[in-house]
């Protein structure tokens, strides 16, 4: 064997996996052909660590159209309609550029809603950067906000809901998920499945440049030195919004066989991936393919990732039909090559082949690999650390505490970055940003709603990923529940360090069964997702982070639910009452201590609760509501009275007695299952006698009125300096 | 009476128009797409929001040069109702149609909230039969949306009322805190002299439906309504 | 077709007018400021476009620019331009 | 408060990398065409800021205003810089 171990890293191949290659082929690879493998064989496109563990995931369910294995998943949502959404990350592009890396991460996952002939409607955006008392942080949050708000708003596509989280080890490593709705007719939905031999292959949109060939596949085929690794990509939101409008047109035609993105590896993987899940093979010769740039060889158009460029396989007859409508957009394209009979995926250069192997040898060759799987002593140790040894807090040390809270970036609002993302257009936008647990869209032309949110907390993962991983899908599937819609499937996007390290892998491990539990007794199957490993800096993995975007379903839009309580109404809590201070916010932010056991929670009771909160909405006998999360219930009481420019009157006492007589539990404990609403007057007997029946408990917590947030007993705040606080946490 | 919403590329709040239209007003609507040089046939136009060309350059800038602004210019210059909304306006500005110009905020950042706009006037198609100091609530999205005129332009226009929407607070008074983006005089919208066409950032097609937080927006797409008729009758 | 044409590189600078408010210039100012770059006392922001331009000579290229910037690349109403033609290049 | 300073007038010119991809130089590129300036074979767009800054001397605000590019002014990852002090101005 020739190959030095210098060009196997450079590809990012090992030896064993060269010599899988090499046997298969019976011969060594070519220069283009190896440059090919290392794209298709890398953890991005190839899914080496994640695959065995996915297949866990429950992706069936009689609503889902598209399970995954396409560009995006798609659920039905009545009227003939299907709801298409993915989630991706983009952390690696974000945190060397911020502003290009995020808003190249929309471009992407909102081409995979394209591709599916779904019209985006929403977008949604999580993301966790390191603490923002250091300038670099700050720089990165308002680099990556930019970006997601520059592209997005653009395309007028409207940023409807998202999180955002802080910890210390997304200082370097920032997690940037963009995550995108779209709306499709049943029998428009899209695959990217080449068929018909004959049939043309054309690229369209932005020309070839040497942008974002990685630094780790990147083989230098003629010149070493004269690498062009890592030219950081730039996007052009203009030009997307053409692709966007053209290809929606397109597909109206008879002619579209197959549509796929350029995303990640390019062409390379944009053809692979058609040939082999069409079973068919693909021949394109490169020297068709419009460059930004004189003198690019065949690795290079090979796997550029250019962005706001897509393949289209098209039949022959339809050629000028095509060109007409890519002509009338002003958009470039070419014809590279054709669909053939052979299973091989042959790229010519000038006619000479450069590369020449079967399609499945890239997809289905791929290895997967299970690491050893060992739980971080650490962690163990961590999670064993008993809260309740420390000091309760005073009566007089109640307002100080929400009032930290409150601020806290963990907590406080996320008006600042949210009013940069146009969250009106396409006026369909029914629950705005901040205005609820999840947005609500509508669904023009049905009085349907569409609800959406991402989530997770990663600190629950790392203290107990199973649980944490279970959290993530209950968290998600309750903000959209708090809405009235029923969630109905979700994506995700499994963020985590090096899988190669054993504790690592055991997160992950442990997350995706948490997740596939919860995911399984709530009713919401997977149909789409991610995943972004190596998140690391200095050899430390970034927190696990698997988040969830979860969409539901609302049978009459007009019912939708906020978070504001209104003056009058009376305040309950349903669901769980015994809380912890484990994993806390409180814990993070009073004690600076990041552990002890997240809440317990029970999916089936999780789901017994939602299913009483979408009950209420929908006989409108609650006009506000709202989950428990980061920060616990005073914190989520504080946000309902905000929201409603309103105080309350709160009795804690029956909450304290089962928290062990603890102010501290009872007001800032995290649990699992937890709502808190608003009901008008004289329907707080009617919710008890349905909590009951549903086998939630309740508590009656008091009075929505007058202008402070008394807890009787203990402290009296004014409600006016909590929204100052909670409004201007981003702030400082 | 039928509405045509010019739309170019990049343009991305022509959907909204149309649909304010159709299922807000209940009119006749069709998009006119940029590359086409006649606008025979519609009663009113509107050029709408979005990013035509990227806003490279400047919001506005190149496509006031697409082929359809020479049919638009005539429109306008036959005294035919022209609304140009956010993007709208900017391309508006851009090509003389309204006087003035839109610099970025001075937040230098894109700002989405609900704001309450005072009319000034009741002279333009699109504000006829509103009380002059009616307050409306819009949407409004827009990174370059500072008004900016020079103190003699200024002075014009409050001679000539094509003062037409101001920035204020819920009670109708402007104040600094009421201007979300900087603009002069917390200008939210101008007329040409005549009044028939005229521009504004905020979004009043995003403001159709109740269940979008709310449907002021209609009451100006509906004034141009009210307008013909009554032109029609003093014909 | 008739007359020979050579490339030109022109750079054309915009800038605000004196009396137009520059919030970006301001913005950028204090940002220096918060580094404790506190001797720069004023910035103001404007644009830079390197253009590739045929024309026959240099005076006419130089025409054919200023000529773009009043139509296109500026807003007269509170920009102001300068151009300047560089070297011509071998064609 | 020891050493005199001057005023100097610093010109900063920033434009992206030469393989960044550049569409809002491509699509003014295309706007130029439209107009029927097709002698203009390419545009990259840039920025250009003009800074007052105070100095002992040339070289001094040379230094102090490359530092300020590399440290705010100037992405660096996809743009370049360079920087021209024009005459000291009378303070
Ligand atoms: N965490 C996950 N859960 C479920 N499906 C996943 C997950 N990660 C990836 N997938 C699915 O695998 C397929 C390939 O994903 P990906 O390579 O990210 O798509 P793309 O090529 O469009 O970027 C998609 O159908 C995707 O939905
Ligand atoms: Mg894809």
């Amino acid at each position: 064997m020739t190959i030095t171990e210098q060009a196997l890293r450079e590809v990012a191949l090992s030896r064993p996996e060269y010599d899988q290659i090499v046997e298969l082929l019976g011969r060594e690879p070519t220069p283009v052909e190896l440059g090919m493998f290392g794209a298709m064989w890398s953890e991005h496109c190839g899914y080496k660590h994640s695959r065995p563990l996915l297949s866990k995931f429950p992706t069936e369910s009689p609503r889902v159209l598209q399970g995954p294995g396409e560009n995006a998943g798609v659920v039905d949502i009545g009227d003939g309609l299907g709801a298409a959404f993915k989630i991706e990350s983009h952390n690696h592009p974000s945190a060397i550029e911020p502003y290009q890396g995020a808003a190249t991460g929309v471009g992407g996952i909102v081409r995979d809603v394209f591709t599916m002939g779904a019209r985006p409607v929403a977008l949604l955006d999580s993301l966790h950067f390191g603490p923002q008392s250091s300038p670099r942080n700050r720089y990165l949050l308002s680099g990556v906000v930019g970006g997601i708000g520059g592209y997005g708003n653009c395309l007028g596509i409207p940023t409807v809901a998202g999180d955002i989280f802080f910890a210390d080890s997304y200082s370097a490593n920032p997690l940037v998920n963009a995550m995108c709705v779209g709306v499709v007719r049943h029998e428009m939905i899209m695959r990217a499945r080449a068929s018909g031999p004959g049939n043309l292959v054309v690229v369209v949109g932005a020309d070839t440049g040497r942008d974002g060939i990685h630094g780790a596949t990147f083989a230098s085929v003629d010149n070493p030195e004269d690498s062009h690794r890592g030219v950081v990509q730039v996007g052009n939101p203009f030009l997307e919004k053409l692709l966007l409008e053209a290809c929606l047109e397109l597909l109206e035609t008879d002619y579209v066989v197959a549509m796929q993105d350029l995303g990640a590896a390019g062409l390379t993987s944009s053809i692979v991936e058609c040939a082999s899940s069409g079973g068919v093979g693909i021949e394109i010769d490169i020297a068709k393919v419009s460059r930004r740039e004189a003198a690019m060889n065949a690795y290079e158009v090979m796997l550029s990732e250019s962005q706001e460029r897509m393949l289209v396989i098209i039949r022959e007859d339809g050629l000028d039909a095509v060109r007409e409508i890519f002509d009338r957009w002003d958009l470039h394209s070419d014809v590279v090559g054709t669909v053939t009979d052979d299973g091989m995926v042959r790229i010519l250069e000038d006619g000479e082949i450069v590369a020449n192997v079967p399609a499945t040898y890239y997809t289905d060759e791929c290895p997967t690999y299970v690491r050893p799987s060992i739980e971080n002593p650490d962690t163990i140790e961590l999670r064993a650390f008993d809260p309740d040894v420390l000091q309760d807090l005073a009566h007089d040390e109640l307002e100080s505490a929400l009032l930290e809270l409150l601020r806290s970036h963990n907590v406080c609002s996320r008006e600042r970055v949210t009013r940069t993302y146009d969250h009106t257009i396409l006026s369909n936008t029914v629950v705005p940003p901040i205005a609820g647990d999840a947005a609500v869209i509508r669904i023009k032309g049905t009085g349907r709603g569409l609800a959406m949110k991402t989530d997770c907390n990663p600190r629950y993962v790392f203290l107990n990923p199973r649980k944490g991983g279970m959290h993530a899908v209950a968290e998600a599937a309750r903000n959209v529940a708090c809405t009235g819609a029923t969630p109905v499937a979700m994506t995700n996007c499994l963020n985590f360090g090096n899988p190669e390290k054993p504790d690592v892998y055991f997160q992950l491990e442990q997350a995706v069964s948490g997740m596939a539990d919860a995911a399984r007794s709530l009713s919401t199957p997977i149909v789409s997702g991610n995943v972004s490993l190596y998140n690391e800096t200095n050899g430390v993995p970034v927190l696990p982070t698997p988040v969830v975007g979860m969409i539901g379903v609302l049978e009459d839009v007009g019912r939708s639910c906020g978070m504001a309580a209104s003056a009058g109404d009376e305040l309950l809590l349903l669901g769980t009452q015994v809380a912890t201070l484990g994993a806390s916010e409180y814990l993070a932010v009073r004690h600076t201590t990041i552990a002890g056991d997240p809440p317990d929670i029970d999916p089936d009771f999780e789901g017994r609760l939602q299913e009483l909160v979408i009950g209420l909405i929908e006989q409108g006998i609650v006009t506000g509501t709202h989950d428990t999360s980061e920060g616990g219930l005073l914190v989520s009481i504080s946000e309902m009275l905000i929201a409603g420019g309103t105080g309350a009157t709160i009795d804690l006492q029956a909450l304290l007695e089962v928290n062990g007589g603890r102010l501290d539990r009872a007001a800032f404990g995290e649990a699992a299952s937890r709502v808190v609403v608003s009901a008008p007057v004289g329907m707080a007997d009617e919710i008890v006698a349905k909590a009951r029946a549903a086998d939630v408990p309740v508590v009656r917590l008091g009075q929505v009125e007058g202008p402070t947030l008394n807890v009787l007993g203990v402290s009296q705040m004014q409600v006016s300096e909590l929204a100052g606080a909670w409004r201007g946490g981003l702030d400082d | 009476m039928k509405f045509g919403v010019v739309t170019f590329p990049g343009s991305n709040g022509d959907h909204d128009a149309l649909s304010a239209v159709e299922y807000g007003l209940g009119e006749e609507v069709a998009p006119v797409w940029h590359k086409s040089t006649s606008v025979d046939g519609f009663d009113a136009l509107l050029v709408p929001g979005g990013f035509s060309y990227g806003d490279y350059l400047r919001g506005g800038a190149i496509a006031r040069f697409s082929p359809i602004m020479g049919a638009v210019a005539e429109f306008a210059a036959a005294g035919k109702p022209v609304l140009g909304i956010c993007n709208g306006f900017q391309i508006l500005t851009e090509a003389g149609l309204l006087p003035g110009t839109l610099m970025k905020n001075p937040s230098l950042s894109f700002v989405c909230d609900w704001v309450d706009v005072r009319v000034d006037s009741d002279r333009t198609p699109f504000t006829r039969g509103i009380d002059i100091g009616t307050v409306l609530r819009l949407p409004i999205a827009h990174g370059q949306g500072s008004y900016y005129i020079d103190t003699d332009g200024l002075d014009e226009l409050k001679r000539n009322e094509q003062i037409i929407f101001t920035y204020t607070d819920r009670a109708g008074v402007e104040t600094p805190e009421s201007n979300p983006n900087g603009s002069v005089a917390n200008i939210a919208g101008v007329s040409n002299g005549p009044g028939n066409v005229v521009g504004l950032m905020p979004h009043p097609e995003r403001a159709f439906d109740a269940v979008l937080g709310g449907d002021d927006g209609l009451r100006l797409l509906g004034a141009v309504l009210g307008a013909a008729t009554k032109e029609a009758i003093t014909a | 077709m008739t007359a020979a044409k050579r490339q030109f590189h022109a750079d054309v600078f915009i800038t605000l007018k004196r009396l137009v408010n520059d919030p970006e210039g301001i913005e950028i100012r204090n940002g220096l400021h918060n580094l404790g770059y506190d001797d720069v006392s004023e910035v103001r922001a404007g644009k830079y476009m390197q253009l590739q331009v045929e024309a026959a000579n240099e005076d006419e290229a130089l025409a054919s620019v200023n000529e773009m910037c009043e139509r296109l690349l500026c807003n007269t109403v509170i920009e102001e331009f300068r151009v300047s033609i560089l070297e011509p290049q071998a064609t």
